[in-house]
């Protein structure tokens, strides 16, 4: 495979950009691997990734049912940030920031990860103190925050209402300016593309019907391309989680929940940041492209429908006039819906389970994106060497049971 | 904006309804004979079917009653309401 | 004692301040009764005696189909299928829950005066179903919804017992006294072009 | 003067000439006109530059599907981005702006991308821009620079918009003919009727045609039938109004543009309307989109959509061009053919079908128009106008070449590439679409709601058919609402027969696409043939993959334009049929619609409730800053002259512990409980033992949620045998409710329990402090307020100044103090009454800072500050709470494995070693001072305040195994300062033995 560099696209534009290869191989199943992910998207993508790269395992397969980055990978606002409140939550946040600043080099695929710095603004007293909380628990954790005042954010961001008289006034906001956003399609290809170089076949328009198993232990998966054998499997398929699980007897504390998000008219440059906020449930930021990128909240019923309800588009172009008055006339040129799949403590599970060789990691709520490359990471380790990393064993299924639950609705609430 | 049936009320906007999840998830009779795992998985664990779903609404911008709802988690469409009556999601008739 | 006593219903400096664009025949017309008095009822409506003490009290019928208000003497509104609301003049509401109070003992039923937690506004004019539907979700179109109907429902971010009394119309909006000064701006905003107008009763 | 207009005709009004700046050059047009029609009368040919390669653009279209016209209009805070010039009606003093290109659209420096074409080939950012890493917020700033198109306002939205709630039997989207014969029908069978049209005026493709209907002119037909619709007060017409998104439940919004077509300063009302419409049946009929052909430099001003010179030469008496070629692969163009030789220009046909047109090829050449069947249009010559084309013979081999080509001089190149049903409200409704290999387009297949698609939205292209769809659609939707409609019969168009189309999609040229000029599908994003097939060879196959990646559909016409042909495209490098490309999700909004109207009147200090007490004017006239705490204002704290909220508070809480406080304490949830089973019902929801409390008692009480964690607080009292008061915390309030209800509704229906809500009919007045029985005692009380007669934790009813009340001797300072339940229509004089009475002792209002650090004091915890969902009552050190001989909510999740640890976070005191620092809450504390990182955390400070009564801080905090830790120091990390040891405490700091509060 051709590196990707300037050089290379005037040596290609020369050729009239016709010997570009293929970003990666569309092969037929094997009828066995050494490791078979389920989901083909950038977790799934990440996993195989560095299952190959750090542990050696090539022999790999990834079996989407659709296309690649089709589910939340292709749907979500792009927001990377690593300020969650709990430690065990922290660092496994922050793990991932630390691959995200060299992804691109190290996939050689431009993800655009762009560090502009995330505010999550603070509205009421208590917002303040749980800022003020987490901020000095980042620092203690090596993350770098600062809490910035209302007199800061008005010099910061422009046009953000900072008024007193605001219905919730900012009255500060915690800020990590390593956080951002990347662009989300090539996250997905950029890890195709580079787990596909170390061998891993990439099958799309795969879709697992089975789990397959001999006693307590699996041995592969039914799909709609035949039967694919392998004693391990990992599952990474947000929106399908508790459907695949229940493949294989098991229940999830899990509840899936439409997400939905919206896109502005591109306009020239008026937001350079990335603003969150919980309190009056709506955040944004500028694509390169000029788009405003907003995000909604949550619908409250179960859905599997990949589109909400409208009054929660209207409440959030409330709340994004409520923090910007400035765009009131700007328009929205187009609202979709993800799944996401919701734990009880906003947390994900990235777990072994009861049955041998079969592995899960979902949950991860509206978090998902962000978490992309470091969630790849730990769940090649724990499939790889059947035992999680010290970076995911908080985040096991037996946490439910035990009661060990790792609450971070404060950080997570609506906004990513 | 989904439009419910209320079972007294007759159709109303979704805005008018708050949601209440799962239905049919009755309390154990004995928590403390139960085993951790048994009190998680009544706690925590959930069908999250895609497809039908047999689910609670409650009714509470009007005559705040708690009803059941069966609705399909992909497509959306509601099939009926109905009232509960000794526990959770038993129907009434 | 208590009758003499003055009852502020909390809109007064409202009133004062912003007592719409007054005109010749405005579209909406608004009146705050604070005269009202306000008594929740609880009790089952299949249970043994419940209906018929009540009803005795009241000297009028329970409305039991839902939705419905029973005017007479006072009015009474359908809010579930175990609760009901009783308007009436304030000077009477207490002695009113009292009666009725006793005339349930016994019976599984629960009366609160609730006079002082909620505010009766009365909307008349021709504009008032325009005013209504900005933000109320309900079809109030007078071939669905008749004199004689009420609903609980949301009016912009508040949550109301809306009653259409006549069909002038006048509807009879019912709100939470925390949500009225809020609902007093958003009809006052909502209802400028109408011509909304506010009065004392 | 303008150049381009026709003498006459037209449904512009030449009396009103309208003045307009368009990048600063005064134009004028005519009232009637869009933006675009009067520039193009005007002669104006560049009307903006593409998104990537910076190419010179013009008016393409007439409508929603223009790609290049996006302008920014007005000035100031009435400024609007992004607004295509084909949607903009014309008004005196309008100013536009073209949004692309530097220093302007005419001419721009970053033409010169154009020249480099190639390198920015489909993705190539992904390629690029990775070394240095640390140069890329460089490059980012550069494309960020160079990307979107017009500007937001800088100033607040000054304008108002409004929400309308709307329910009706039938939804007609679209007044074409089709949807006006639909709504007609309806309507007069008494069906309650909504017909929406996104133009100022009714009539839709029929607007300016020489069509006949029956009698009628079309025009004529137009008008009668408004007449009739707006006869009926059934029918609600809605003009300038988009249905923009089909929701769930057929639940559809509508976007109404009220005073955008007026001059500024005529602008009065509502800007924009929402309407949020449930509809019981709804008619679709928003007709159909034209096609463009991808031949090289299909997209050279003067390249134009052959409906869009049709409807500029019919509806708005102008002339896009002299000399015109008309590339058509279907019969329509010949109608725009002779529009334009009966508007005096010279007409070549081009037509890639051998065979040519059907009978309208024959008005044709009596029109004198010359036919070049069996041809197509190779290539466009000139860049900043069209000045000719290049013209080749061909037999419809799907090669990539043809051989010789010929030059036709001409400066308007009139295409149709066939037509596309606006399947867009259908497919969001959740209906699929069926690829009809005879019309060569997506038709609506089955409905998932209750709507059907009328006329040339269902691919119906006849008058006739369009307008007997729309009947029958009409009288379907009202029969399905029970309505009966009369026979109509269909009035007589005129008839002719059609050839059918030619699948013709990417344009042979005299070189591949690599290596001939650009041949594009999508003109804002530069999406060429070549970036299709590039996407392709590089494995991205999938339609979503290659729109993604090569942003075909991605520009603020959602694809209107571009995306069939595109995926005609990409089905042929991939060997597939269309249909087995397959369609892309239709999304909302169908056309883009402002943040403003959605939010409607929710904005500024609509934009949620603020509840406020009985109480609340009082305090904002002593000059009380307000806190939000959940929708309500409270007091924060009440100043007096130039105090700070420390001063303030410190003379507040001395005062409350020495002589006398008032607080309004009215936001609490207060809820009344009684039935049969009360008892019972509190003992499963409450930890304590219920049943033991007697009558008149008041007792501390939490409430747990299934997973142990303390869900929230307060106080209750019992008021009877099967009668109880209970009250929640303020934010707790509505969902405490809610949640209580819900296990008496679904899981304990035998209880005979009733819970009503008292919160806003009493109003709360905590009179605190040593004075407080006494000013009591002043103000009249109808009962003994003594030691005995009225002892601590008990209720009365009792008379208070001549008001009833309920009377609480309770305390959440742990001073001597009552708590006065009054209805709150007399809550206010009860206030004022007792702050008179209180003067000689020095009353003081204090608002809910002092109340936190009195009750910090004496180790009270707010629940949601002191605990965050995470936090048993073992952690707050209140087993004395949890009854041992009962069941309750949460109570087995206490005994799982992590709840029983020992070094679980315990609420404890902090006493700061320097005695003076008050610790910022939120500080997280550690063992190690120095300790590497991460460093590990012990805990963190929940609460902290400076004591006035005490002299020194205190601070509340939840630390690992605290309780058994007492006297032990930790240190308090705080940001750029050295780490403070603080003690480890009781969480009791005042009267500890809770003496004062018994006297």
């Amino acid at each position: 495979m051709k590196k990707y560099s300037a050089f290379s696209l005037v040596r290609n534009a020369i050729s009239h950009n016709r010997r570009w290869r293929e970003a990666w191989r569309s092969p037929e199943p094997r009828p066995e691997y050494d490791a078979i992910i389920v989901g083909g998207g950038g977790h799934g993508l990440a996993t195989a990734y560095y299952l190959a790269k750090e542990h050696g395992v090539r022999n790999v397969a990834v079996l989407e049912k659709g296309w690649i980055g089709g589910g939340n990978t292709g749907r979500n606002t792009t927001i990377v940030r690593s300020n969650y409140l709990w430690t065990e939550a922290s660092l496994l946040y922050e793990h991932s920031m630390k691959l995200w600043e060299g992804l691109s080099q190290d996939l050689n695929y431009n993800v655009m990860f762009s560090q502009r710095g995330v505010y999550n603004l603070g509205h009421t007293l208590q917002d303040m103190r749980d800022i003020e909380r987490r901020v000095n628990a980042n620092r203690l954790n090596g993350i770098d925050a600062e809490v910035v005042s209302a007199e800061q954010i008005r010099k910061d961001i422009p046009f953000i209402n900072t008024s007193p008289d605001a219905r919730y006034p900012i009255l500060g906001a915690s800020l990590q300016r390593r956080a951002g956003v990347a662009r989300h399609d090539a996250v997905a290809w950029g890890f195709a593309r580079a787990a596909d170089k170390l061998g891993v076949d990439i099958i799309e328009q795969c879709e697992v019907t089975a789990i397959n198993r001999d006693g307590g232990t699996v041995t592969g998966v039914e799909t709609t391309r035949g039967t694919i054998r392998s004693p391990k499997v990992g599952v990474v398929v947000a929106g399908n989680a508790s459907v695949l699980a229940a493949m294989a007897g098991l229940r999830l504390p899990i509840e899936s929940h439409p997400l939905q998000a919206l896109v502005s008219e591109p306009l020239k440059p008026v937001i350079d940041t990335v603003i969150m906020s919980n309190a009056v449930h709506g955040y944004i930021s500028q694509s390169d492209k000029g788009e405003l990128v907003i995000g909604a909240g949550i619908d409250a019923y179960n859905g599997y429908g990949q589109r909400g309800s409208f009054p929660t588009i209207e409440h959030t172009m409330q709340a994004i006039i409520e923090l910007f008055p400035v765009l009131s006339r700007v328009r929205m040129l187009r609202q979709w819906g993800g799944i996401v799949d919701v734990c009880p403590d906003a947390c994900p599970i990235i777990s072994k389970t009861p049955v041998g060789g079969l592995y899960f990691n979902c949950g991860w709520g509206t978090g998902g994106f962000k978490a992309t490359p470091g969630s790849g990471w730990v769940f090649a380790h724990t499939i790889a060497q059947d035992r999680p990393h010290e970076l995911n064993a908080p985040f096991d299924l037996e946490r439910f049971t035990t009661g060990a639950l790792i609450d971070e609705h404060g950080a997570a609430a609506v906004a990513h | 904006m989904l439009l419910i049936e209320c079972p007294w009320c007759g159709e109303r906007a979704e805005t008018e309804f708050s949601y209440g999840g799962e239905a049919g998830i009755a309390r154990p009779a004995d928590p403390d004979a139960l085993g951790d795992a048994e009190w998680a998985d009544y706690l925590f664990n959930r069908s999250n079917p895609r497809g039908a779903h047999r689910e609670l609404w409650n009714h509470a911008q009007g005559c705040r009653r708690w009803f059941g709802v069966e609705r399909d988690t992909v497509t959306y469409r509601i099939s009926g309401s109905f009232r509960l009556s000794g526990g959770v999601g038993k129907r009434e008739d | 004692m208590s009758e003499s006593l003055v009852r502020r219903h909390g809109l007064e400096s409202l009133l004062a301040g912003m007592p719409g664009s007054p005109s010749a025949d405005p579209g909406v017309s608004v009146t705050i009764r604070g005269d009202l008095g306000h008594i929740n009822v609880r009790g089952n409506a299949e249970g043994t005696g419940f209906v018929k003490s009540v009803e005795q009290v009241l000297g009028q019928a329970l409305p039991i189909r839902p939705n419905t208000v029973s005017a007479g003497q006072h009015q009474v509104f359908w809010l579930g299928p175990d609760e009901w609301l009783v308007a009436t003049p304030s000077g009477v509401a207490a002695e009113l829950a009292g009666r009725l109070k006793h005339a349930s003992t016994g019976i599984h039923a629960s009366v609160n005066d609730i006079s002082g937690g909620q505010i009766a506004l009365m909307l008349q004019g021709p504009k008032c179903r325009d005013l209504l539907a900005r933000g109320c979700t309900l079809d109030l179109h007078p071939g669905v919804f008749a004199v004689g109907d009420c609903a609980q429902s949301g009016l912009a971010k508040a949550n109301v017992v809306l009653a259409l009394v006549d069909d002038k119309p006048t509807f009879m909006v019912v709100v939470r006294r925390s949500f009225s000064d809020y609902l007093y701006r958003w009809l006052a905003h909502a209802g400028s072009d109408d011509g909304v107008t506010f009065r004392d009763a | 003067m303008q150049p381009q207009r026709l003498p006459a005709g037209g449904r512009i009004d030449r009396s009103k000439p309208i003045s307009f700046r368009f990048d600063g050059r005064k134009l004028e047009g005519y009232a009637g006109d869009t933006l675009a029609s009067a520039l193009l009368a005007n002669g104006v040919s560049i009307v903006g530059r593409s998104f990537k390669l910076r190419r010179p653009r013009g008016i393409v279209g007439s409508g929603a599907e223009e790609p290049n016209a996006i302008m920014q209009i007005g000035k100031g805070a009435h400024a609007q981005p992004n607004l295509r010039a084909t949607q903009v009606e014309l008004y005196n003093g309008l100013v536009a702006r073209t949004t692309k290109g530097w220093p302007g659209a005419r001419f721009d420096i970053g033409a010169i991308n154009d020249l480099f074409g190639k390198v920015f080939s489909a993705g190539f950012y992904y390629k690029t821009f990775m070394r240095p890493k640390s140069w890329w917020r460089l490059y980012e700033r550069i494309i960020r620079a160079s990307a979107g198109f017009g500007r937001a306002p800088t100033e607040k939205d000054p304008d108002r918009y409004e929400h309308r709630n709307a329910h009706c039997d039938v939804l007609v989207a679209g007044g074409g003919p089709a949807g006006l014969a639909a709504a007609l029908v309806a309507g007069q069978a008494g069906a309650r009727v909504i017909l929406a049209d996104a133009q100022n005026e009714f009539g839709g493709s029929l607007l300016g045609t020489k069509h006949s209907i029956g009698d009628a002119r079309a025009d004529e037909w137009i008008a009668r039938t408004v007449e009739q619709l707006a006869a009926l007060d059934n029918v609600t017409l809605l003009p300038r109004s988009t249905v923009f998104g089909y929701y769930d439940h057929n639940f559809l919004a509508i976007a109404e543009r009220c005073t955008d077509h007026l001059p500024e300063e005529e602008r009065t009302g509502v800007r924009q309307r929402l309407w949020r419409v449930r509809a019981k049946q709804v008619v679709l009929a928003q007709g159909a989109f034209e096609r463009p052909l991808a031949f090289c430099n299909n997209d050279r001003p003067g390249v134009m959509l052959a409906s869009a010179v049709s409807r500029y030469i019919r509806r708005y008496a102008v002339r896009p061009g002299k000399r015109a070629v008309v590339f058509t692969n279907n019969d329509s163009a010949y109608e725009t053919a002779i529009d334009l030789a009966e508007a005096g220009a010279a007409v070549v046909i081009v037509d890639s079908r051998m065979g040519g047109a059907g009978s309208v090829a024959e008005r044709a050449a009596n029109a004198g128009i010359s036919m070049l069947t069996g041809h197509i249009v190779t290539d466009v010559v000139g860049r900043r106008r069209v000045r000719g084309v290049r013209v080749a013979g061909w037999s419809g081999n799907p090669s990539y070449l043809v051989e010789s080509s010929i030059r036709i001089e001409c400066d308007l190149l009139a295409m149709s590439g066939g037509w596309s049903p606006a399947v867009h409200l259908h497919s969001q409704a959740g209906g699929s679409n069926e690829w009809d290999t005879d019309r060569l387009c997506f038709v609506p297949g089955a409905a998932t709601q209750a709507n059907v698609s009328a006329g040339a939205c269902n691919g119906m292209w006849s008058l006739r058919d369009c307008l007997r769809e729309g009947m029958e659609s009409g009288r379907a939707a009202a029969s399905r609402c029970g309505f009966d409609a009369a026979d109509v019969d269909l009035p007589t168009t005129r008839q002719g027969h059609d050839n059918p189309p030619q699948p013709l999609w990417r344009v042979p040229a005299d070189a591949e696409p690599e290596r001939c000029p650009k041949q594009f599908l999508d003109f804002q994003n530069d999406t060429s043939v070549a970036d299709i097939r590039l996407a392709v060879r590089e494995g991205y196959r999938n339609v979503e993959h290659v729109k993604r990646y090569t942003a075909l559909g991605f520009g603020t016409d959602q694809g209107k334009l571009g995306n069939i042909i595109g995926m005609a495209v990409l089905a042929e490098c991939l060997g597939k049929s269309i249909p087995e490309v397959g369609t892309t999700t239709f999304r909302p909004a169908f056309t883009p619609v402002s943040f403003g109207v959605g939010a409607g009147e929710n904005v500024g200090d609509l934009y949620d409730p603020v509840r406020k007490t009985a109480i609340h004017e009082w305090h904002v006239a002593a000059g009380a800053p307000m806190e939000n705490v959940g929708q309500w204002h409270r007091p924060w704290y009440f100043p007096r002259d130039g105090e700070d909220l420390h001063a303030a508070v410190a003379r507040e809480c001395l005062a409350a512990r020495q002589s006398l406080g008032i607080m309004d304490a009215s936001t609490l949830g207060k809820i009344d409980a009684r039935g049969r089973d009360v008892v019972e019902f509190l003992e499963r929801v409450y930890t304590h033992n219920v049943g033991k409390m007697k009558v008149g008692r008041c007792a501390y009480g939490i409430m747990l949620g299934e997973d142990g964690m303390v869900l929230d607080d307060g106080v209750m009292a019992r008021l009877g045998e099967e009668h109880f008061y209970l009250t929640t915390t303020t934010g707790g309030a509505a969902n405490v409710l809610a949640w209580l209800e819900s296990w008496l509704q679904t899981e304990w229906p035998e209880l005979e329990v009733f819970l009503t809500s008292l919160t806003d009919h009493f109003s709360t007045i905590a009179v605190v402090g040593p004075n407080s029985r006494k000013v009591l005692e002043k103000v009249g009380c109808s009962i003994d307020l003594g030691k005995d007669g009225f002892p601590f934790m008990t209720v009365k009813e009792a008379e208070l100044g001549g008001y009833p009340v309920q009377l609480f001797r309770v305390s959440f300072s742990g001073e001597l103090a009552f708590e006065i339940n009054i209805d709150s229509g007399y809550a206010l004089a009860m206030w004022e009454t007792v702050m008179a009475a209180g003067e000689e002792y020095g009353i003081t209002p204090y608002g809910t800072e002092s109340m936190h650090v009195l009750r910090a004091e004496k180790g009270f915890v707010i629940v949601g500050q002191d605990t965050d969902g995470s936090v048993t009552p073992v952690d707050l050190g209140m087993n004395w709470l949890l009854s041992k001989d009962k069941d309750y909510l949460g109570k087995r999740s206490l005994a799982r494995p992590d709840c029983v640890r020992s070094d679980r976070k315990q609420l404890v005191g902090l006493l700061s070693s320097d005695n003076s620092t008050v610790l910022p809450e939120g500080t997280q504390l550690v063992e190690v001072p120095d300790a590497p990182v991460p460093v590990p955390m012990c805990g963190h400070v929940t609460s902290s305040y400076m004591s006035a009564c005490l002299g020194h801080p205190i601070a509340l905090a939840l630390v690992a195994g605290g309780r058994v830790r007492k006297g032990e120091t930790v240190y308090a990390a705080m940001p750029g300062r050295e780490p403070l040891p603080v003690t480890i405490a009781a969480p009791v700091f005042y009267d500890p033995k809770g003496e004062r509060q018994h006297v």
